[in-house]
């Protein structure tokens, strides 16, 4: 049931309304464009390429939430943001949507506006600030990189599921009347739980990338992070 | 120096399962195929047994399926017909008998990067003794030991992804000599190092007491290490003999691409060999 | 992660299909979905309508019946959520099997289920006909920005990079005597998705400074400049299919 | 044979840029410093001068610095302090000028698998010249006369991550030479080869009118290809010399752990070369 409202297929949102977001999407996108390719320098270059194939890998392998009963994946706006500031970000997830959509026919072709708004757009421009400012109030530890990723991805991730809601509201193809307010409602719950397993996954990448390369980390530009002299891990690489 | 000398000797540990018994060859390799899932034919029937203890080099000219034969030795590669048969233990895909023969046959892969993935140095050296169930002051032992053997110790908090290839070569082989495996398997060991690395690792492995089978395509350093080789080209076994012999026969290793170094004096070499012999405690 | 899955949706045919240039076959993909979109519910000749041109295409591109099929189970989530509307939508009801069905809801189902299944195969044919890196020449053609063209390629190529590197820990892993059942029980998932990450990154880091050494400049090169781009007649060719579905959505949106 | 015949020779090239003149060295390295992200210092002030046509052995054990001296010639490490300049040309982060040195500079990584990347042998040989500008049957050619000139020509079609080390080895080499660059760096490029390999490689080396650097572990080699060596160690040149005269010292090589390898006799060597010398046609 979850992967629903992530990747809308044809048909489940109107022709005006999936028209609109069109229309925006890719007004937003161009925008990204314009401001990405002041980001896009020699490191950064293969760093979104490889966060595009990242999320794309992961979205294929769906993880299990707690027993299991539920499952999702990821939908990879925090971490983009993270890695690669919020124009090059969006793009990168704009990028894995128009692919899968193409190639996979995963997400209808015509709803690739809605699908590009929710994932790519809202999840990046909610993460972004959130993550700008808890990196300001939060101790610069690495617990206070992991925090931040886990609360950015969870916000990003319910934001994008109330994405789907308000355009089903707009233009959903059947009328659900009160069950509007119960779809939101499950997919709140659902999203919570995937935003939770988002979240561990963003922020253990992100930790990772920070500790061995920072100079990595669009989100810590012009920032310094404590890291610990050693990584913290068992000295015993092996024991189980 | 890797401290070997501590350990019970390769025979009676492996008599210890029962199953073996003092005559059964390390490695049995027979009619060993295999093509790779693109359909490219990679061996086509290598038969090879190499007795407990032996040394044996592996040569063959680039493309002739050495490295395909090597990751049969401990079933990574499997299925393409024909036995191997460690120890005793043939190879199959049942997961009890894969263990144990994975913890006998020790790899040195071609590739660093193939063999290298834990965050640091001292990790990754220690993951292999950790699977075999050493901890605390025992697996620290190994770890350094290792470490010193291959002149990595002051690098042993870094992470492996980091350092020079060179670098990498020296801890991917610290890695296996720290599991202290009965059967070593090298590829192409020396590739990437420093001369005096080169050298050190030679030692090295002619103290280890262990069965050997090492792929090289430096002809030199076979003779120095193996009594025997053999040539492997287009998936077959074409030659199998001492490897002072084979290295003498110029018409052979023309055959398949093989040949003395320029500047290489076989005279020499023996000269030089005799006296390392002569001053070796075996 | 299947390896090397960035690949595995190309048939490797000779067909008129395969021929045509990858600009023409995604506009017209596009148009024929937008077309398919747009028809109106209730017109359910107009759907079999649709259904008749997959066919065919996929016919001409010899892409078989059954292929199609078990690829399309990706829609299966949203199969889900068709047959769930009819319990939830909203409005008249009707009776059947002793059910208590909602008419929009009923509608919403059908609509989800034609729609959704005729874009995934529509998208499928392309994807099985063209290779991902010829639609990534298509999408350049089109005139997408080179930005976005350049994430996607890096993309392709480093999901192999990705599949590549999640291998060699694999075997490095097994060889030394661990026994995986799953591939992330290093430490934890997570902690091995991390250290994947950052594997593939700084491979992928490297394999981009040597492209860079021999003269890269953020676009690959157009080997065969112009040579297989789109001429009239391609673009001819390719539109009846979109414009036949489009002649479809008019007549069932003028005829009700 | 690489068609390096049929080219306006090197200087004439580089002179059509109006800004260099026919005395400027082709590589000019001054204090060149360096450390990594994770804060490790791997050049300490580098100076090298290498003349246009100079061929030049970089020696020095692993981890001294080499590759990462390599990396600089092109650009794709900068920042840590000193310069590069490449024909006249100083690398600075300027696109337009960045282009034109790597245009200028050819380098053979150490790891092949970072050199290839596309899906088939051809297509990667192709790249570079594509970027130059080639097309069509003279695009065909280079490849053609590339992949022939390492032996690859009938894996022209496979993909590279599925072939033999060595073969990845020879196909990183073709993609360079494919290029035609007027200097050409090779980081080890003879590790992995077999013996006949290695062998052709040399000759295909000995015959190309370029300035050439080229990093090897593997001392008669670089004797049999450069007449200068230079040593680096710890981030520092340490010696500059003739090559025959460097490892006559067995003093500083062993300083700097080089040493001749077993069974090389410099003096057979020595005639070896001469006879390669007289035989062939400069
Ligand atoms: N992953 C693969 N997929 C398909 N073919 C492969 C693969 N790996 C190797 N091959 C092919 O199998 C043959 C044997 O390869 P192998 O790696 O065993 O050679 P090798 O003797 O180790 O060579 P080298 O000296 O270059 O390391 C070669 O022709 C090679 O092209
Ligand atoms: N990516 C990296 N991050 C941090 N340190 C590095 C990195 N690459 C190399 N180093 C360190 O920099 C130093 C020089 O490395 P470099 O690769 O230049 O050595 P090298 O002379 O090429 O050695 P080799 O002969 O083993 O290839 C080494 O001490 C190495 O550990
Ligand atoms: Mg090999
Ligand atoms: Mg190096």
């Amino acid at each position: 049931m979850d992967t629903l409202a992530m990747h809308i297929s044809n048909g489940i949102i109107n022709g005006p309304v999936a028209a609109v977001f069109a229309a925006f999407a890719l007004a937003v996108l161009a925008l990204c464009v314009v401001r990405g390719r002041q980001d896009l320098d020699e490191r950064l270059a293969p760093m979104a390429g490889l966060v595009a194939a990242f999320i794309f890998a992961v979205q294929m392998l769906n993880f299990p939430i707690f027993t299991g009963a539920v499952s999702g994946h990821l939908l990879g706006g925090a971490l983009a943001t993270m890695l690669v500031g919020p124009w090059v970000g969006t793009l990168c997830v704009a990028v894995v949507l128009i692919v899968q959509a193409l190639v996979f026919g995963d997400g209808g072709v015509a709803m690739l506006g809605l699908n590009i708004t929710n994932m790519a757009v809202i999840g990046t421009a909610v993460a972004y600030p959130l993550v700008a400012l808890l990196l300001r109030l939060l101790p610069r530890t690495v617990s206070g990189l992991a925090a931040t990723a886990v609360v950015a991805s969870v916000v990003s991730v319910l934001a994008a599921a109330m994405g789907f809601v308000v355009q089903y509201w707009l233009g959903g193809t059947t009328d659900l009347g009160s069950g509007l307010v119960g779809l939101a409602g499950t997919m709140a719950g659902v999203h919570l739980l995937i935003g939770v397993g988002e979240g561990l996954i963003t922020a253990t990448t992100v930790v990772t990338v920070a500790k061995v390369r920072p100079d990595l980390v669009y989100a810590l530009r012009g920032r310094r992070i404590v890291t610990p002299d050693t990584p913290q891990v068992p000295a015993a690489g092996g024991a189980r | 120096m890797i401290g070997y000398v501590d350990r019970v000797p390769a025979a009676d540990v492996t008599s210890a399962d029962g199953s073996v018994s003092a005559g059964v060859p390390s490695l049995d390799v027979r009619g060993l195929h295999y093509s790779y899932p693109d359909g490219h034919v990679a061996l086509r029937g290598v038969d090879l047994v190499v007795p407990r203890g032996g040394r044996v080099a592996l040569l063959g000219p680039n493309g002739a399926g050495k490295t395909t034969l090597v990751l049969h030795l401990n079933g990574i590669l499997s299925g393409g017909g024909g036995t191997v048969t460690v120890g005793g233990l043939t190879v199959t895909r049942d997961r009890a008998t894969l263990a144990e023969i994975r913890r006998r046959v020790g790899i040195v892969f071609q590739d660093p990067d193939d063999q290298l993935f834990l965050p640091t140095v001292a990790e990754d050296v220690a993951f292999g003794p950790a699977n075999l169930g050493l901890r605390g002051a025992e697996l620290e032992s190994r770890v350094t030991e290792a470490l010193d053997a291959v002149g990595m110790t002051e690098h042993r908090d870094r992470a492996p992804q980091h350092l020079s290839f060179g670098q990498r070569r020296r801890v991917a082989v610290a890695t296996v000599l720290a599991m202290r495996p009965e059967i070593l398997v090298l590829d192409e060991p020396s590739s990437n190092l420093d001369p005096a690395a080169r050298r050190e690792l030679a030692a090295i492995l002619r103290r280890l007491p262990v069965t050997m089978l090492m792929v090289t395509h430096d002809l030199p350093y076979a003779l120095e290490l193996c009594d025997r080789a053999v040539i492997l080209d287009a998936g077959r076994i074409v030659a199998d003999g001492a490897t002072a012999e084979l290295l003498a026969d110029a018409e052979l290793l023309a055959r398949h691409r093989l040949e003395l170094p320029y500047g290489f004096d076989p005279a020499l070499a023996a000269r030089q060999l005799a006296a390392h012999q002569g001053g070796m405690v075996r | 992660m299947g390896a090397g899955h960035a690949h595995v949706l190309y048939r490797d045919r000779s067909s008129p299909v395969h021929r045509l240039p990858p600009e023409v076959k995604i506009t017209a993909m596009v148009v024929f979905t937008v077309a398919v979109v747009a028809t109106p519910r209730e017109a359910f000749w107009a759907f079999g309508g649709h259904a008749i041109l997959i066919t065919l295409v996929a016919a001409l591109a010899r892409i078989g019946p059954g292929w199609l099929a078990t690829r399309a189970l990706i829609e299966v989530p949203f199969v889900v959520f068709a047959f769930a509307l009819p319990f939830l939508g909203s409005g008249d009801r009707v009776h059947w099997l002793g059910l208590e069905l909602s008419v929009d809801g009923l509608y919403g189902g059908w609509n989800i289920l034609a729609k959704g299944t005729l874009g995934v195969l529509a998208s499928l044919v392309l994807a099985g006909t063209t290779t991902p890196r010829d639609l990534l020449l298509g999408l350049d053609r089109l005139r997408c920005p080179q930005i976005v063209t350049q994430i996607a390629t890096f993309m392709l190529r480093y999901l192999d990079v990705l599949v590549g590197e999640a291998r060699r820990m694999r075997i490095a892993r097994v060889s030394r005597g661990d026994d995986p059942r799953f591939l992330w029980q290093l430490r934890g998932f997570a902690a091995g998705i991390g250290a994947l990450f950052l594997r593939a990154f700084e491979r992928g880091e490297r394999v981009y400074l040597a492209m860079v050494a021999r003269g890269y400049q953020g676009r690959m090169p157009d080997v065969r400049r112009g040579a297989g781009a789109a001429g009239l007649r391609h673009w001819l060719a390719a539109a009846t299919v979109p414009l036949a579905a489009t002649g479809v959505a008019t007549a069932a949106a003028v005829l009700g």
